[in-house]
């Protein structure tokens, strides 16, 4: 019943504005370090390159109070479920970064190993490349986050005007790039 | 009306109170979307899916300590309005509030002698007690090139 | 330090095949019955640390150099022993059959050994009679096949790019 | 999706920790035993823990892959009384990423990017014993400059991998400005890295046959400069922290280790030296130029955390010596071997001679050929003995690499440290062990 609901007008655009301008201005990433991914976003996080700035200087543990799950290095077909739980239990609205390529598209290690790229699992925001992708790399993939959800809508659209950025209703597919496999199946460890 | 008006500030008070906590429900309740899933309300365990529930029984322990809390809860409690008008109270007003006070203090000197609080770990070893400022240089030793077996 | 090093097949009584590996290390080629007495006997005479243990699958390059006298088969154990105070590594090789990739556990020798040999039963199918914990270690539970021998296939997803004109 | 196919999703079955009636009485045995997974024969001192419980009294409970502290996917099964840890038992392979099956499809000149990758905090000492392995079997010496160059690179990458954990270990015990000042002093020591090597982490740059580039011109200053400042850095972590009551209180006496036990689980690095025994690669046997410089190994004394904390610190002032001898004594020359079949040649020549270019074309696409044979290196990375098993065939693609990880086995010591400890103790614990799970996994 809350602002989703409601059909876009002149009244709620403001408050949409407003809404947005919150949700973005204050991100809390969930720690979610795998591998090497892991120590360059601490360094992110750390005093030189300092996440805070944008909001984020908290890394919360626990998926109740995280926003976003940045995907840090590679995911192995053991930690694939966990990972899918983790987002499962993480609050709405929650976005995904997949940083690295390891993340992105298994990268270097296309074995039997590791899963080929996290949108098998879960659906991703924005992609970083690299590997390890460096501080500012990862600072770019997340103000293009923010912009993300600056651009995005928040009440029920009239069928036909498709703003740019995520509804939530759906499963959030990302604008331009390609689009990933939409309906991010439940990966068990294959047969 | 007299007396009534110095009651005004508390009733501010509990109304600012009153008024941020809805708001902030209320806000929450609104804007934010609102998709239960039964992921959602499992218990958390750092992203395994947990095969048997938690354990019922909790160690006595943890309720020792809970009820420890509240006494020492209430004596604060018992604290607020004498601190209200300490100040008519006097020398009385002291002696009585220090009596109470040692009279919650000793059962909570006892309990610490009985070893109510320290239930630490059992195999705490409490190496060199005689040499009890150890410092990060003082607990290495250094071995040179010249004093280590040439290789 | 004693004057000379020892040569650790006399350490060990070992007077079967013995070779030097590149770099001028000790390898003992030592039978599976004699396994776990030579490798008691080396613990004894001084080689306290077990560094290493694991499985090499040899499906693909069965005549590998190996001093004559031993048969190769298609599993081989490598355990690397260290010793402290000799400063000495040796490295014992024992011949696995694919028939019954059976070897006895080093548990009660090197209780370090325990996780190696869950991995080297994970990830190439060698079982260790003895062991405390033979269950896998770095696969899923449920996984089918042991994914280092050399018949596993990589598992490689092929890269299909939007223009590249299909496998040349 | 129902629940037990939920559960199923994530739950390992037998390599979990199983439930005090469902465990074997032999295996509750060994578990009992003052410390894990150890036979009778060495058993140490019981501790006063009365071992009979019933099955609902303790509770068994997951510090899991996604856990603030577990330094990385790391998931331990911590059964408790209360706050006090029973029994314990590490679930590895949730970082599992198939590198030795990786490496077996890699060239030898490709194998040092997908070797640097397994441990993460130091990966120049990855590429190093990986190229000593290679080097060794292809019998080839490499100039003085490279042994140098790799020495220097390598004890810088031990700073940063030490400071490294200097930060994660002050936050687990909850003083976070540690962690802003280790990653203060990373960062000089990575930016000095990425000059060299072009990269932050990930070099690939000690390859097989020397180094992949000659170090900048005017490297020595920058080298001076990080050699000065972090001397006078370490001593105010040292006032910051040794001295804290607080900090002593959680890591003095606690998860403490014997020099026999150590050895027995086949414990190296820095755990192995906190508890006594004095045994450091770099001086016992050892290799590239250590010989030629004189440092200090440091060994602690009594063995608990604290100990591991003293003798890493510490490490980080002797690494800080060895690099300034390296600046002193770094001889000129070339970089790499000139040997044709494995190093290639200087970018300039390829313009101008056709074979330099057929040289250069050979070795980045097939690379070169390794006779058949095996052998074990084994260098001193900041976790341990770190070893390569390097079997070739004669192609020119390695046959088995198998990398002896340290942490894999310091994580075996974990069960019988964190016995009889609180959980709080646990976090000290895992963080003074510093496991860094992408070599546990490999």
């Amino acid at each position: 019943m809350g602002l989703e609901d409601l059909k876009h007008n002149f009244l709620t655009g403001s408050l949409e504005e407003l809404v947005k301008w919150a949700r973005r201005s204050s991100v809390w990433p969930a720690t979610f370090g795998l591998a090497c991914c892991a120590i360059e976003m601490m360094s992110a996080g750390a005093a030189d390159f300092d996440l805070a700035r944008f909001g984020m200087e908290v890394f919360r543990p626990s998926p109740r109070q995280a926003d976003l799950m940045i995907v840090a290095g590679r995911v192995s077909q053991k930690m694939a479920p966990v990972l899918r739980q983790v987002y499962d239990q993480m609050v709405e609205p929650k976005w995904v970064i997949s940083m690295g390529v390891c993340a992105s598209t298994g990268g270097m290690f296309n074995n039997y190993a590791i899963v080929q790229g996290v949108d098998q699992i879960v659906p991703v925001d924005v992609y970083a490349p690299g590997c390890p992708p460096n501080p500012q790399t990862l600072i770019h993939a997340i103000l293009t986050l923010h912009e993300k959800i600056r651009l995005g809508e928040l009440t029920k659209r009239r069928p036909g005007v498709t703003g740019a950025g995520i509804d939530l209703a759906a499963e959030p597919a990302p604008v331009g790039w390609v689009a990933p496999p939409s309906g991010a199946v439940r990966l068990g460890t294959p047969r | 009306m007299g007396s009534l008006d110095s009651y005004l500030p508390i009733f501010f008070m509990i109304v600012l109170g009153v008024a941020f906590a809805a708001l902030s429900f209320g806000a929450s309740k609104l804007l934010a979307p609102q998709r239960p899933t039964s992921a959602k309300e499992a218990p958390y365990e750092c992203g395994i899916v947990p095969t048997h529930e938690p354990a019922r029984r909790f160690p006595v322990r943890f309720y020792l300590i809970a009820m420890i809390f509240v006494v020492v809860d209430i004596e604060i409690i018992f604290l607020f309005p004498w601190a209200v008008d300490a100040q008519s109270l006097g020398r009385f007003g002291l002696v009585e509030i220090l009596v109470f006070a040692v009279s919650v203090f000793v059962p909570f000197v006892y309990l610490i002698a009985k070893g109510a609080l320290d239930w630490g770990p059992v195999k705490r070893v409490r190496p060199l007690e005689s040499e009890s400022v150890r410092t990060s240089s003082s607990t290495v030793r250094r071995i040179g090139p010249s004093s280590g077996e040439a290789a | 330090m004693e004057a000379e090093v020892q040569s650790a097949a006399e350490l060990a009584g070992w007077t079967g095949p013995a070779s030097t590996g590149a770099g001028g290390q000790e390898v003992l080629h030592v039978t599976r019955d004699r396994y776990l007495e030579v490798v008691g006997a080396l613990r004894d005479n001084g080689f306290a640390m077990c560094s290493d243990l694991c499985a090499v699958d040899y499906l693909r390059h069965l005549e590998r150099p190996l001093p004559e006298g031993v048969a190769p088969e298609r599993f081989e154990i490598v355990v690397n022993l260290l010793s402290l105070e000799r400063h000495q590594r040796i490295r014992v090789r024992v011949q696995v059959p694919e028939g019954d990739p059976v070897v006895p556990t080093l548990f009660n020798l090197y209780p370090g050994t325990e996780n190696m040999e869950r991995e080297a039963f994970d990830l190439f199918g060698v079982r260790f009679a003895g062991h405390p914990d033979h269950t896998r270690i770095l696969m899923p539970e449920d996984w089918e096949g042991h994914p280092l021998r050399k018949d596993y296939s990589v598992g490689r997803v092929p890269v299909q790019f939007k223009e590249a004109p299909g496998p040349r | 999706m129902t629940d037990e196919e939920l559960t199923a999703e994530t739950s390992e079955g037998p390599q979990e920790l199983q439930e005090r009636d469902q465990t074997t009485p032999v295996e509750l045995g060994i578990e009992e035993g003052s410390s894990l997974r150890l036979p009778e024969a060495l058993l140490g001192d019981h501790g006063d823990i009365d071992v009979e419980f019933g099955a609902d009294e303790t509770m068994i409970i997951n510090m899991g892959p996604q856990h603030p502290s577990t330094h990385g996917v790391l998931r331990i099964m911590l059964e408790l009384e209360g706050e006090t840890v029973l029994r314990s038992k590490p679930v590895i392979g949730y970082l599992h990423t198939g590198m030795e099956k990786t490496g077996e499809q890699l060239t030898y000149v490709q194998g040092a990017t997908n070797v640097t990758r397994m441990d993460y905090l130091s990966p120049l000492h990855n590429e190093l014993v990986f190229s000593l392995a290679v080097e060794a079997l292809l019998g080839i010496d490499i100039p003085p400059r490279a042994t140098w160059i790799r020495m220097l690179m390598a004890e810088l990458n031990r700073i940063s991998s030490h400071t490294m954990w200097m930060a994660t270990n002050g936050l687990d015990l909850a003083s976070s400005s540690m962690m802003i000042y280790g990653f203060r002093e990373r960062e000089m020591v990575l930016s000095f890295l990425e000059k060299t090597t072009g990269l932050r982490m990930n070099h690939d740059y000690i390859r097989p046959g020397g180094v992949a580039a000659d170090l900048p011109d005017g490297w020595e200053d920058d080298v001076m400069a990080i050699v000065e400042t972090i001397p006078g850095r370490v001593d105010e972590y040292d006032e910051l922290l040794t001295g804290q009551p607080i900090f002593k209180e959680r890591t003095e006496g606690v998860g403490l280790i014997s020099p026999e036990l150590a050895t027995a689980l086949s414990v190296t690095g820095p755990i192995l030296r906190a508890s006594g025994v004095e045994w450091d690669l770099r001086r016992a046997m050892p290799y590239l130029a250590y010989d030629e410089v004189d440092f200090d190994v440091i060994v602690g004394t009594v063995g608990d955390t604290y100990d591991r904390y003293a003798v890493r610190i510490n490490e980080i002032r002797e690494s800080c010596r060895i690099v300034r001898q390296c600046v002193e004594k770094m001889p000129p020359g070339d970089y790499r071997a000139q040997d044709k079949k494995v190093t290639p040649p200087p970018r300039a020549r390829i313009d101008e001679s056709m074979e330099a270019l057929i040289h250069h074309f050979k070795i980045f696409t097939r690379g070169f050929e390794v006779p058949p044979g095996e052998v074990y290196t084994a260098i001193e990375s900041p976790r341990g003995e770190l070893g390569c098993y390097l079997v070739a065939d004669g192609s020119n693609k390695p046959y088995r690499m198998h990398i002896r990880a340290p942490s894999f086995a310091n994580l075996q010591a974990l069960p019988p440290l964190l016995r009889g400890g609180l959980i709080a103790d646990a976090v000290a614990i895992i963080s003074s062990v510093d496991p860094v799970l992408g070599e546990v996994d490999r």
